[in-house]
């Protein structure tokens, strides 16, 4: 009865390639390595209790379970105190300038397949500034794992709102609170049209790691968002989600419930997305989560159960995972790359070009 | 019958429409003028609109060609053939046509409504306007249509090959024989025919023409310039400039990557670069100027030799970049392709005035080299230069072009590859560990740091834009280290070996050097050579390097009495000159978006020898 | 049974202010204005048959009919053949930086109540170069009415891929074909939390008109992106939606309907949309359209409906037009602005600040 | 029994971790110092990190206070006294402290675990390192947990007393009455009466520790500095420049307009207009520096003061814009609060190094007035100057601060509203019209063009960056009319009214001549002062306008046998002055982070004095 919409799709409704092919092409370590084979030499200096510790010590960790060569690992940041992280890590790391690490990233993904090429960013840095970048770098689809550390705030600068600053924040820089809306990252990545978008709270060790490997793991751009507090600046922004109650968690093939279990998130008649409890409706009427849809319109749905302006409740975890061509591959693949002399003597005919003449 | 005269140098402009063909008309003149041996220069010149409305002064498109007997170094300022399709092309460049030169009109084209377009009153053709010139004033359009009368192409199409019938009669004027035309067009049309077959014809029409037309007594012919021996083509300089960073890339082993955002004039080093598939040459179209800068510096840190070119919008937006660049110390060309600004400018028209900026354009202490290229073929040497010094020091290098160089063409002896000189990037290895740590920031004798790459296991380390700690590059606030730093990026730069400025005084005794930089060199070379034809003394010197200035520059300049700096800018490069060297130099200042013209420089130079002597 | 879910809501569920609230404190034309009155004296310079010229007929238009001052209209844009579209109108006018009219165009928005503020912009200005500022403007929901031309190609630099070209473009600077996808500028609006975005056909002057007076008339940002042929450097691109078949019509209120009539969409038990035949399913089965729509996902969910490598299918019309509180009103809120000796007398005491001293 | 001496200035630098409270006990002793009538200058200087780690010299944030029975124009370079709280305050500190001066410290923080922290092997109180200073070696902690004992305290918070047990102790020792800075404590802690109870018992126990320290056997006082009468108030660069800004646009009668992206050390400006809400002041956080000049650009054009403010990497990005500016001829003020470069740098450490930047950092034929500010109070009058410029020239003004006059203060004498000059904007009205044409370019004497904002009726017109046809404003490509508009903008430029150089030569005697622009202004003075006092003759010469010069500047530099160019950079206003004067001015350059240091400088002069002497 219904017509078929696969050309709607805007990307292949291909099942995700499973396992590690995001790190295709990467070496693996010799050795196994330990999460503190990932710590470089430099103190480590944010603000006692800052989110960001334990953003780092998942990332160690996480990197050293991927098994990939440390040397093959590229961490680029852009401006910020989330942006220190590259210090931190005993890899090739570059910190960049305020906004821009995924255009480095992006050269760097370009020229070499055997890297793996990590960003870590700030709200303000990926979503004020770097904004541009960051859409377009979803949009190619450019095999990229982006961590965007989300503590609400400019940290670095003292604290003015960021672009996912609630309205009404009160800073020096916005002494009557601030006139503008937020961004949803997760909404704005959708709407880019990005293959791998998580969410993750830098308290939750084992949940950011999951989403962490399985954005190693996806091949193409993957935008993970951490919740990450800034005791100096905003302290206690994500309180409210902290407890398990209020987190709607996103899981593959899984009912998408909240908190313990009590609520699930189901369909109604409409075809909107609302929460009821599990016990009324019976678990089998709660959405299963299906993060390889091709269509990202449920993902998007998901994203909007947020309650941004309080932050009470966020769906977490990977509402989105689908294969799309990767742009570096792709890229990659138009350019042969001889060597020595069969290179000198195609240049050479390239200098030649088609129309000679001689002097003699 | 017509009488043969030779001629030592012709200059031709074609100009129409936008849809006139007149760049396919200029460009097979060009081609025909290569094989007979001629030295020559282009310059293409096109409307600031994609199609303007036809008719009107900004849609004239023209095209300009000097070929000669012997070398020379512009397209040439006043034309002496004019070919005008129509009431605005004559507009728009009738005041350059030299006095008594040859117009060459559509006479069909001179109706009521499209003189008013114009602003014409009257009919130039018959009120005295063109009094002072040898006019031929054809039914191009009728005749054309005539030729391809019988092939069944419609009125309009028959109409447009009315370029090959104004290149048909130039051919003939200039002695040339029709042939390789013919065959050009019988291969740029082989799949159409019909349009071979009207715009044979068409040409074919012109060149009998020539024969008939009144008036007409003689033909010229300009004998073939003597060349040094070799292979030569046709080249522009944005294809040369594209050839020369594709060659450093494969002499110094490395992939080339350039990372780019359209922009006028320099998209087409871009499109170039795109075309090349053979050659590990990658082309990053970003979402920006700051994007495709910042991947070019990815690519650089992760082992490539990586470039972005742009014009002057885009430098300015590159500015932040740069400095990181500068931080960072890694390989990098940044190619400038000049045009006239401020702001938007004039986007099609070429000036001089990003040397400023190339120099000065960044905040904070960020020295860099910045070369400059001379000619449409030195872009492939000036690009080679900028390569191997940005792979061998470890640092960003601001490339200079123009419009003038980009779009103009000349022809170019084709190097041998064998023989440019070697670049080599050696990259960083487990043997640069000191004592087992490595240090990103210990330089070598040229004062470049190493170059570590991703995937050398054991050289992992962080750079980034704070400043650094002298040899462990870790990131410091300590005032002296911070002093130190800035003055061993200064130094890296300082020390750079650079050729030594070269003047051209014929007879040793000038009292007047003038000096130019980049693409000045055609137009003083010129007027130089008016000056001596003229029984003037004038001595040139040509700057490459910029930044640093070779090391007897100041010594050249005290030499003379009077030092004159030509540039298409306000006085940039005077400047530098005079804050460096307290030399009382003076500025020939030309900003109109167009090369300087020598015969206008030539005619100030006689007047300042003038002055000097007396 | 199901939880209220309005905290989660974005955006206020006030059913949006009709009429002119867009317009609210601009003043009106003192005689009524007709199209010629927008004319300047500039000869218009696109290329013959350039979409650019029927949607300058119908901006002329539309503005006469709004019946506001001329000299209180202000029109900005970026850089690109769509960019000199200031030049032809006898308003106010900046042909700004390529990408940055968004900028300029919030400055004049956040100074001046009385003024109606015009973005032209192109595919490559609004969303290559510039599509950082144009997320944040849509963000903040300032008063601007933001008109995107995408004609899916760089025209004004003689044809490279733009943002929007489809895949495996072939131009000059991607002769083997663009490896990169391209971006949805609804999906990416709606991604960035626009209050009102909108699609229409350069040659559908009815259909651009409708749109563009309700784009006026909304008071926050508003962003319609119109299709524009560039028969120079990607001719025919909408060729396969020019016939009514192929446009899905979006009017609030009205069923969703494809083409003349005879298939419509329809929400799926799963929850998706997908197309039906209107016959097999009943027009009481076709998806109404609520533009007002509070959660963004439905309206999300039908910018998923295009076609986007073929472009035969395209939802055109209003996709989302809700109230939300506007930037610059609530900004000048918070500004007040004394004049005279007032202003100086407090001035004089700022300048004073708390702690001075007396040195006789 | 203490003795009390008169001193005529002192150097008092209180440093400590982050988290010890050192600015506060600055910023309290200088409202006292206000109080007793010196002048004074001060100097805060945090760490590059928000919160450095505890204990390490990273994280080590102090402030320097120089106050003076007479008038001051340094924060001064070797403290007399230092406050080092713990070991890393003391090793980041103690090469400053004069030989001779006194260290008050606190003991308890000498333990192994910290002293190793810092790096020392040995504890520097008992192994000689502090031989040449008068040391109290105070357990300030203990005493502080011992003042607040009975109040309740948890330890820790008892202990975060000691900044103020250490000011009582400097309070007592320059002889200032408790009672203010106990007036103060209530008020600061009015809600939180416990912690104002610890706080003051601190400070108590610290003012009567003076009486009981051993070695202590004399207090000393400094005399109230005479000034020029009038009410005064103690104001930081930041703040003035604020003001400044605000009082010119109310003068003008005009809306101001910040747009600003946060950025060290600029982002106070936008913080304290963010402030007023009663002045008609709207600022704009934008999402990048771009965007942030973007909308004063806009807001300019719709009639408003526009104003933007950054620092280094911001100004880098803000090229492209301000050349669209300099095209588009509105008033627009912006202000770059200079930071150590290049790229990233050293964001809190200060630098004058944005000079050339602010000349010539925009692609094409760009210029613009460049205005810098001298001292923290002079951000005031630099800024009414610039936005004056800007209003009634219609252009953008580039405005030069720096970190140091930033975040320094000193006493300000309030400006009376009154007295300030006129700024008169004149919008273009109806009666603008040319035979009822509008001519968006036509230029009145100044050579600027009119304000011809929305919503005026008949004046409706386009602007933007292509080049202009003059008087009309329309696009235009024509090569006479390109040459003529860059000559009028920078005639424009050229012909703005600056005050002639001043020089300050006592007896006009001098063989050396110091320059110096901006934040030098202090520095320089400082050493003249010293030089003089050592006999020395030294002439000084301020330069506020750097574009265009003063008129006089050549024929000053002319006068002096040697000229001095003192800058925090490597010579950037040195190579303009060589450039334009031809005059043979040597560098004096200091690329530390800091201001030049008074001492060092004079030291040099002396030498450079000496050696024209002989
Ligand atoms: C071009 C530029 N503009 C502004 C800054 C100043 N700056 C540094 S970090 C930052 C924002 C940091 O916020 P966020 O990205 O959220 O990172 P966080 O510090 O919160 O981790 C800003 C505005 C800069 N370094 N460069
Ligand atoms: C900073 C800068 N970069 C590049 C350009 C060159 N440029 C002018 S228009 C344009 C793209 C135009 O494409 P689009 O926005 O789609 O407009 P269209 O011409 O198609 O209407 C580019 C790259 C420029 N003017 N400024
Ligand atoms: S300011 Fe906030 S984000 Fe930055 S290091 Fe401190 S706690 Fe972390
Ligand atoms: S190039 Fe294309 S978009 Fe530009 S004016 Fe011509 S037809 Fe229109
Ligand atoms: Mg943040
Ligand atoms: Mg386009």
């Amino acid at each position: 009865m219904s017509i078929d919409l696969d050309a709607a799709a805007p990307v292949p409704a291909a099942e995700p390639t499973a396992g590690r092919e995001g790190l295709r092409g990467v070496p693996l370590a010799l050795n196994a390595l330990s999460k503190k084979d990932f710590a470089s030499s430099q103190e480590v200096r944010w603000c006692p209790g800052c989110g960001d510790y334990a953003i780092l010590a998942t990332v160690q960790g996480v990197l050293a379970d991927l098994g990939i060569a440390r040397e093959n690992t590229v961490i680029v940041s852009g401006i910020g105190c989330s942006s220190r992280f590259p210090y931190y890590m005993d890899v090739y790391g570059i910190h960049s300038l305020h906004g821009r690490a995924p255009t480095l990233a992006t050269g760097i993904a370009l020229a070499r397949e055997d890297l793996s090429v990590w960003i870590v960013t700030g709200d303000g840095d990926a979503l004020s500034i770097g904004g541009n970048h960051l859409i377009h770098a979803l949009r190619r689809n450019v095999n990229l794992n982006i961590l965007l550390f989300n503590n609400r705030i400019y940290g670095l600068t003292k604290g003015q709102p960021s672009p996912t600053s609630e309205r009404g924040k009160v800073t020096k820089a916005s002494p009557v609170g601030s006139v503008d809306a937020p961004f949803d990252p997760v909404a704005l990545a959708l709407g880019a049209g990005a293959t791998f978008v998580g969410r993750a709270l830098d308290s939750d060790r084992a949940g950011l790691a999951e989403v962490l490997g399985a954005a190693a793991a996806h091949r193409g751009a993957s935008v993970v968002e951490i919740y990450q507090n800034c005791p100096i600046f905003n302290d206690g922004a994500y309180d409210a989600v902290r407890g398990p109650e209020a987190l709607v968690r996103l899981r593959h093939g899984a009912p998408v419930l909240v908190g313990g279990g009590e609520f699930g998130v189901v369909r109604e008649a409409s075809g909107k997305l609302a929460l009821a409890s599990v016990a009324e409706v019976g678990i089998e009427r709660v959405l299963v989560h299906d993060a390889h849809d091709p269509d990202p319109s449920t993902a998007f749905a998901l994203a909007q159960l947020i309650d941004s302006s309080g932050l009470t409740r966020a769906p977490i975890g990977i509402f989105r995972s689908v294969d799309a061509p990767v742009f570096d591959d792709d890229a990659r693949a138009q350019v042969r790359r001889p060597r020595g002399e069969e290179r000198l003597a195609t240049l050479q005919a390239h200098l030649h070009g088609k129309d000679v003449w001689q002097v003699a | 019958m017509t009488t043969l005269k030779t001629l030592d140098r012709v200059v031709i402009r074609f100009a129409g429409d936008s849809g006139d063909g007149m760049q396919l008309a200029g460009d097979r003149f060009t081609s025909d003028t290569v094989f007979v041996g001629n030295d020559f220069a282009t310059l293409p010149a096109f409307p600031a609109e994609i199609r303007a409305p036809q008719g009107t002064v900004a849609g004239v498109s023209s095209f300009q060609l000097h070929f000669a007997g012997s070398d020379i170094t512009t397209p040439g300022d006043a034309p002496d053939v004019l070919v005008a399709m129509n009431p605005a092309a004559l507009r728009a460049n009738l005041a350059d046509l030299r006095r008594g030169g040859t117009l060459i009109t559509d006479a069909s084209e001179f109706t009521t409504r499209n003189l008013a377009k114009v602003g014409y009153a009257t009919d130039p053709l018959t009120d005295g306007t063109l009094a002072d010139y040898t006019v031929h004033a054809i039914d191009l359009t009728g005749l054309a249509i005539a030729a391809s009368d019988g092939l069944g192409l419609a009125r309009k199409e028959a109409a447009r090959t009315k370029n090959m019938l104004a290149l048909g009669l130039i051919s003939w004027l200039f002695s040339r024989a029709p042939e390789r035309t013919l065959d050009y067009l019988d291969r740029k049309f082989a799949s159409k025919p019909t349009i071979r077959d009207a715009n044979a014809a068409a040409f074919r029409a012109g060149y009998a023409l020539g024969e008939t037309l009144e008036g007409v007594a003689v033909r010229y012919e300009v004998p073939p310039a003597p060349a040094k021996p070799g292979t030569y083509r046709q080249i522009s300089g944005n294809k040369a400039l594209a050839l020369g960073l594709m060659s450093a890339a494969a002499k110094a082993d490395l992939d080339l990557f350039l990372g780019a955002y359209p922009i006028t004039p320099a998209t087409d080093i871009l499109n170039e670069l795109s075309g090349v598939k053979d050659q590990g040459v990658m082309t990053f179209q970003a979402e920006d100027e700051i994007a495709a800068i910042g991947a070019a510096i990815g690519a650089s840190y992760a082992g490539q030799l990586g470039v972005t070119s742009t014009s002057g919008p885009g430098m300015s937006l590159k500015a932040e970049m740069i400095g990181l660049a500068v931080m960072l110390e890694l390989p990098l060309v940044i190619v400038d392709v000049q045009r006239a600004g401020p702001s938007t400018g004039m986007p099609t028209r070429t000036e001089q005035s990003d040397l400023n900026l190339a120099l000065h354009g960044r905040h904070g202490e960020a020295p860099l080299p910045v070369i400059a290229a001379s000619s449409p073929g030195d872009c492939f040497h000036a690009a080679y230069e900028a390569a191997r010094i940005a792979v061998e020091h470890r640092t960003p290098v601001i490339l200079l072009s123009d419009g003038y160089l980009g779009n103009g063409a000349e022809p170019w002896l084709v190097p041998d590859l064998a023989t440019l000189p070697a670049i080599e990037p050696t990259f960083a290895t487990a043997s640069d560990l000191v004592n087992g740590t490595f240090l990103p920031y210990r330089r070598d004798a040229k004062g470049a740091r190493p170059w570590a790459i991703p995937g050398t296991a054991g050289l992992e380390h962080r750079i980034g834009g704070l400043e650094k700690a002298d040899l462990t590059g870790a990131v410091s606030n300590d005032p002296d280290n911070h002093e130190r730093m800035i003055a061993l990026r200064q130094a890296k730069v300082d020390a750079l070996a650079v050729p030594d400025l070269v003047v051209k005084d014929p007879d040793a005794d000038a009292d007047v050097l003038v000096v130019g930089w980049g693409s000045t060199w055609g137009p003083i070379d010129a007027a130089a050579r008016r000056v001596r034809a003229a029984g003037g003394k004038v001595a040139t010197a040509h700057l490459t390097h910029l930044n640093p200035l070779p090391a007897n520059t100041g010594e050249v300049l005290r030499r003379y009495r009077r030092v004159i700096v030509a540039e298409m800018n306000t006085g940039q490069l005077l400047t530098v000159l005079r804050a460096r060297y307290l030399v009382d130099a003076q500025p020939y200042t030309w900003v109109k978006g167009q090369p300087i013209s020598p015969s206008r420089f030539s005619a100030h130079l006689l007047t300042v020898i003038a002055e000097e002597a007396s």
